[in-house]
């Protein structure tokens, strides 16, 4: 057990130093009113940077990451993240820019803002996109806002938002923030939308619905240009959740098969990485008839430069203090410019390529609920280990023993004990091999020892966690009376 | 160039593995009248060829480091210790998922119950979130939770000397909501938020209010009076506030705010020209349920050891679907990081110093400011780093003569409120020195 | 056990890209006649960019270090690597200069080198400094180059060199690669040098004597003057091995207590990476007298700016192809200017103030062959623990277990059972409580329980390794035949 | 600003431990007539100052990434892999020492023991070190370690076209040895060593002979004659190579050289105005046991498992003491890990692909130069990627015209090789593009 950094330094331990004031001190109270001012100083820590290196060095090992492990966490694509998009982000010329600079000093940021604009609608097949939202979730808000501001300007404002069943929980959720009636599609036997169903439900109070493609089982929606249809006759709008983006790059564009509104996550197809939790970023297309209601401002290019405009009264307004997630939006860049077309086809290939070769290597090992050719990702059902008391979690943690990262657990819904496996196109086959071996052995045994699994993970620095009582008495922030249980252990790692 | 480990015998073996013969018939899911005939993308370039092409944008732009900065407004170019992105630049920290399982994610898990640690700490309330999108949304969030909370309330208020962006932001987020928004304007003499309007606009309907400090102006509110009179009427307050001010300012859980919420860049993240930055959120345990976000919290494993887990996940939209507390997924994991470790390299005394230098230095250049001949402090309550100068020389006259000796900022504030058209809003912090202030009065005197 | 980068990868893998030719190519053979050719491609690894970063990421967590570990290795000085200096030398205007640029181009780097070498003869009491050579013992070996210039100049060369028995191994390496016979001069009951042995040996013949002081065991040399007097009686040169310069920081300077020439270890002293074993920077500082025998070439400052002068015709030559590791003489300077008069002086006292409380808290455990005082280290003798069969080497490798990086063992020679212990001024009293926590728990253990150490260490990835074995037919480069041991652990770290 | 973690509390107990008072009777076991009295160091600086000082100085610097550089002499410009700096960069290794206990770093034995595989692969030859100082004294130790082997044998020859810099180290590492040092003449028609002076400067006293190739001209030798000729009288060959051009040219390893060593900087190493480099050595398994340096051997561990330590450690200053092969002792581990990965990263194709892109852009400005008025090439050897250009039109003027145009280099050869005087030496590597070559020929034609 690491220890807290509170558990850690010693009063009056400093790991900084600021240049000594070279003006005259005064008191502080002689510019703000006493009351105004803080009584008790915030208990930070007290530590050296000694101190910090030993201490965040220390917690960094106990973190599975991309360039550490294998990491086929179903939806999410973690893919590799390239050095060189890191070093690039971090000159001092992007890295200390602000956000209120005059335009005539931001020309180079705003031009690659502009050009990722340019990019993402030939990948999309859009007209326009705004680089604002800060994540997904956030642009699928947008994209309902902006589904929203379109009934309304029509004169019809809508009641309810359609999403399938095996939809993202963010979908609903977003729906809910825009004020719709989220209606549930249920998916039929091949896991696909059911149009059946979908025509029943498709009624004039009715805004739109969200999908993505392929869907969260991995599998191609072939009938998107009827779902799109059924949308559109009732005056809908279609919107594309692009999770699953990664294997239509150069392969098929949302905005050619009856999308209306996209979102990317630059932190799942454009290798932005994920930062243990954020930040991401996730742009938002849409066809030239919605392009007025986009997020301000807008960079627009003038014969002077480029320029931020929110000249755009229909605009929905603004999601962020500035324009978005900036650092992130220019990794997404240069990677795009780093594969170029070749490059983006590649990885789509490369996507279905893997997913489908571990899913043909693993299928003999656990139930497959939907057994055809997947797209990027997969959803194994572990019902037949479940049999034997080893249900989805059992394996994911049991994974972790191997270096592995798990897989998504119990997503999507509509699978029991589901385990969603997204390998990417970074991976080699050596990887994959060395995943269906230890998934084989996890299949055995859950045959033979079925009792291992309540133990793993067992080489884990930390056994099983207990996440029902974390949340029975929540202990969200150290206090000080705890500190009993620092030990000489402080010092290792 | 791509990042594709898988060579041309790896795909053969492949291929045949799933039955397929070529790379081309990968797309065979996808039916084909959806295929893609023509895609019109530049082709890749070598890691040589980004350099030169990111390397000669980037000489297009000026910056900070390279010119003396007096803009702030909710972005701020503060001291990041070195140490700071040495450890945020460690692999395991950034290409890592949200730790959804604890086993794996022992490291990030730790770190972020630090982070809320210390945010609550420094805002001195019960218990804070992992983070938020920025400061904006965050305040956004503030306000959707304060109606949950104070259900069948329809009307929230915000001063109008809250940032105009986060006002904005705040705007769209309530705008699919059947809520009234209504803004109480600010005191032009004093530069904040007008507490007689503010008594007019008070009533049993209102959920919460939004009042920022020190506000947008950089003037320091009378939150200890604002707090009274809200909770006197069963309203919530919602604080946004700077958190470098809180080595010096009164931290919200002083004066019984029930959100403190806002903009955490100001701890070790880069301006990036606004983003990626981090919404923090802090609140009163007796709320936790209704908190927005991820949330960390201590266990025990198997063998009884001290652990961290994602926690009371049944606010988020993974389990609860449109019931979450809200849609948030993906948040700001490595700004937090930042945040902490910049926050645990200052120190309980470095927040402090770093606060009272930009308390000194600013308090040195508007004295000087307000000396100058056609110059003077707009607003007359006390300010904190920001404070707003009227002058009757021609605001874009000033502008192009500073961006000719390289100094950027101060920020003009006509876009953002016109009746100040004559304003700039000046911002100091602990990297000016004498030396630059004293120079960027010799600029505005000539 | 991780495998061999050799042993991961596949034919025809990538891990970079080029730039495509922009020029019509031609065969090589059309340029260089083919035999002149390569025949056969070197059999370099066949990685991706994900392979490499997951190996090397794999390895750095196989490794001790300062940044992760108390790292009380003595004479080492291992203490705090900065971090802002490292950030400091990567701008591209340090990394990206050529040796080769014209002095107006260079004007930057030649004025900080000119500065650091006035702080070092500042700081060490001397008159000149070159900073070529690439570390110590390359700094020993050009003093006494200069040394031997010195007495051909004076028409009479020397045979002999003067070394302590507790001398570095280093000292009469370099003495020998200078030609010189090298006599040891035995030490005092004190540890010191004993003067009447030393005045015994000083005759005629001999160039000089190489001191460290403190000396090996950490003890400060009073009699130094006297020492410097009986050398320099004979027309001997006195120099200075700057590796334990670090308690002597704005305490005392070799200048001026009687050496005429010096060699600091910028990694030691002044906070250079050590690199895992280089590189580091051994910069030799001389009296006036001795300055026209300073390597070439050498900056100086005229009144259009800094300039290398070669105008030395008494100069010794050059030692490196350039001007040395000028990179690591960057971080040295930043350091210097960082800590500062006050900042270099508290160094120095918290140096000797970690030593002397842990050898305080120590003694009661562990046996100590010079029961005074110490500097900045100090040396145990584990003679108490081996009458149990418990030797140094056996306790440094249970300190392993404790994530503790092992003390110098074994030297200096003159101690048996040799523990050399120098925890620097960055570490903290809790870091040395724990360390002393720990080492009383060994010697515990060596009394209750010595065959446990044989087994030392046990919780490190790796069991004790066995180095007779390696020496007895040495292996030092894969060769791919033996790659049958590779395993599908090849994924694990 | 200081590194010290104890605080004015843990000075006290410590000192109180130590039966001190105060922290200035530290200084006792320093006699008080040694003490020093005045230190006229400046005050330190806080980080902000440091960096400001120190971006200050650094933009007194122009630098090959922002101005294209046809300099080389030993020092180069190649691709570096941004993954590399991204490995040495982490403190695990940084921060680390030599891996004397095994234990606890086989991290470094691991990556030392696969730079060493590398090398060995690359030069063609059974086993290198660790790495030694510089491509400069690695050339040194080399003629130390024959001159040990030949025991006996008194002289050493070394080519004229060898690096000059290389030969004055050379000089001073021998200077104290009674040995002789004779230089081969150059062709001054082919810019190759004289094989004829060669013939005549063999003998029995001969311990070996140094040969650079590419030498400095830039001139393929013709090393399989050279090494025929001097196998036959007993001579070792010793072989400095560049190693970017084993990607394309014979490996020592294939002529029979004895020891191959050089600079091995070109291999991810950053220029840095000419260090830390990095001095590769490789040799014959036979002479194993004469090799200077550390060398990492494999072993097991005491359950088997294959492990690295660090081996025939006999060798070495620190068990030899006067007898060691070398007194080195710190030599460079981080340039020696930065080559690994590069080298790794590189791989297979890599190499050659470098190699042959420096071979054919170098070719088409040699080319492009010869056919200008006023300029041509000065040897007639093939050259890999640098070559001499002799021109009537005034060096100095010619420096002085692409300085202006922010172009660095070609090298003068007048302070090199005075006879040389109206020569420059060009170097191109695969970071130039036509269109630099295109734009050089023509600053150099006006
Ligand atoms: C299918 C799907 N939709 C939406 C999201 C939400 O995206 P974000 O996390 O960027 O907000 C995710 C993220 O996991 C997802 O997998
Ligand atoms: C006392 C002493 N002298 C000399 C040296 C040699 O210095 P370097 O390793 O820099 O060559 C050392 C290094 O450990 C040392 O401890």
């Amino acid at each position: 057990m690491r220890p807290l950094i509170f558990e850690i330094g010693s009063p009056g331990r400093k790991g900084y130093a600021l240049p000594v004031l070279d003006l005259p001190r005064k008191e502080p109270a002689s510019f703000i009113p006493p009351h105004l001012l803080r009584q008790v100083p915030a208990a930070l820590p007290e530590v050296s940077e000694l101190d910090v290196v030993r201490h965040y060095i220390a917690l960094s090992k106990k973190n599975f990451s991309v360039d550490g492990n294998f990491y086929p966490l179903g939806s999410c694509t973690m893919k590799y993240n390239p050095k060189v998009n890191e070093d690039i982000v971090k000159q001092p010329r992007y890295l200390n820019l602000h956000p209120y600079q005059k335009e005539e000093t931001v020309q180079g940021i705003l031009e690659i803002l502009f050009e990722l604009e340019r990019l993402l609608c030939e990948i999309i097949g859009v007209d326009d996109f705004s680089l604002q939202p800060a994540a997904g979730a956030q642009g699928e808000f947008t994209g309902l806002l902006m589904m929203h501001a379109y009934h309304r300007d029509r004169g019809r404002p809508r009641k309810k938002i359609l999403v399938p069943d095996s939809s993202h929980g963010t979908n609903p959720a977003s729906g809910a923030l825009c004020g719709y009636e989220v209606v549930q599609v249920k998916s039929n036997s091949r896991g696909r939308v059911d149009l059946g169903e979908l025509k029943r439900l498709a009624s004039p109070e009715v805004a739109g619905m969200m999908l993505t493609n392929p869907n969260t089982l991995g599998l191609f929606e072939e009938e998107v240009l009827e779902i799109a249809e059924c949308i559109h006759k009732i005056g809908g709008l279609l919107y594309y959740d692009g999770a699953n983006l990664n294997p239509l790059l150069g392969m098929a564009r949302p905005g050619d098969i009856g999308f209306d509104i996209v979102h990317v996550n630059t932190h799942k197809t454009f290798s932005t990485p994920h930062g243990g939790g954020g930040p991401g970023a996730g742009p938002v297309g849409v066809k030239r008839f919605l392009a007025k209601y986009l997020p301000v401002p807008r960079i627009v290019e003038e014969r002077s430069g480029y320029r931020l405009s929110r000249d755009f009264p229909k605009s929905i307004g603004k999601l962020n203090a500035f324009y978005g997630n900036v650092g992130v939006l220019l990794r997404a860049c240069i990677y795009i410019r780093a594969l170029g077309k070749e490059g983006l086809l590649k990885t789509a290939h490369h996507a279905i390529l893997n997913a489908n070769y571990l899913l043909k290597k693993l299928e003999a090992y656990y139930d497959v609920p939907y057994p055809e050719m997947c797209m990027h990702e997969f959803v194994l059902s572990a019902g037949r280990q479940k049999e034997k008391g080893v249900r989805a979690m059992d394996i994911a943690k049991r994974l972790i023993d191997f270096a592995i990262h798990p897989p998504t657990t119990y997503f999507p819904l509509i699978v029991p004990e589901a385990l969603m496996i997204e390998p990417t196109e970074t991976e080699s086959r050596q990887t994959l091999d060395y995943f269906v071996e230890v998934m084989q052995q996890i299949a055995k045994e859950a045959e033979e020892n079925p009792e291992l699994f309540h133990e793993a993970p067992v080489s884990a620095p930390l056994r099983r966690a207990d996440e029902v009582l974390a949340a029975r008495n929540p202990v969200v922030k150290w206090e000080k009376k705890r500190s009993n249980e620092v030990s000489m252990a402080a010092h290792s790692t | 160039m791509d990042y594709i480990s898988n060579t041309p015998e790896d795909e053969k073996v492949m291929l045949e593995r799933i039955g397929l013969s070529r790379m081309d018939e990968l797309n065979r899911p996808i039916p084909e009248k959806l295929r893609l005939k023509r895609f019109r993308i530049p082709s890749g370039l070598s890691e040589i060829e980004l350099k030169n092409t990111f390397f000669d944008k980037a000489k297009k732009n000026l910056n900070t480091l390279i010119c003396p900065s007096y803009l702030g407004a909710g972005a701020y170019d503060h001291f990041i210790p070195s140490v700071v992105e040495h450890i945020t630049g460690r692999g395991e920290f950034y290409t890592a998922y949200t730790p959804y399982q604890a086993e794996a994610s022992q490291g990030m898990l730790q770190a972020i119950f630090e982070y809320q640690t210390m945010i609550a700490e420094l805002t001195g309330m019960d218990a804070a979130n992992a983070s938020l999108y920025d400061g904006a949304s965050s305040a956004a969030e503030a306000a959707l939770m304060a109606l949950s909370i104070q259900e069948g309330k329809k009307k929230v208020l915000v001063s109008a000397a809250v940032h105009p962006s986060y006002r904005e932001v705040l705007k769209t987020y309530l705008s699919a909501q059947p809520v009234e928004l209504v803004e109480i304007p600010y005191d032009p003499v004093e530069g904040r938020t007008d507490l007689k309007a503010l008594d007019r606009l008070l009533s049993e309907e209102v959920a919460c209010c939004l009042v920022q400090n020190p506000n947008f102006f950089g003037s320091v509110e009378e939150m200890a009076q604002i707090s009274e009179k809200l909770h006197a009427r069963g309203i919530l307050l919602v604080s946004i506030v700077y958190p470098v001010s809180l080595g010096l300012l009164a931290p919200p859980g002083e004066y019984g705010a029930d959100i403190a919420c806002g903009e955490g860049q100001s701890l070790g993240n880069r301006l990036l020209y606004g983003g990626p930055y981090l919404g923090f959120f802090a609140t009163r345990r007796s709320f936790l349920r209704k908190i927005p976000g991820r949330l960390v919290g201590e266990t025990r494993d198997a063998e009884g050891k001290r652990a961290y887990v994602l926690t009371l996940q049944t606010r988020e939209q993974h389990i609860r679907r449109e019931k979450a507390t809200s849609n948030i997924c993906t948040n700001e994991g490595l700004c937090a990081l930042t945040a902490a470790v910049t926050l645990a390299t200052l120190g309980k005394t470095g927040i402090q110093e770093v606060a009272d230098q930009c308390l000194q230095k600013s308090h040195y250049l508007a004295a000087r400011l307000s000396r100058l001949h056609g110059f003077r402090l707009r607003f007359r309550s006390p300010f904190f780093n920001e404070f707003v100068v009227e002058s009757k020389k021609g605001i874009s006259l000033l502008e192009k003569r500073l961006l000719q000796k390289g100094i950027l900022g101060p920020l003009p504030l006509k876009d953002f409120y016109p009746e100040l058209k004559d304003c700039l809003l000046f911002c100091v912090t602990e990297t000016k020195t004498k030396q630059m202030l004293d120079d960027l009065v010799r600029v505005l005197s000539l």
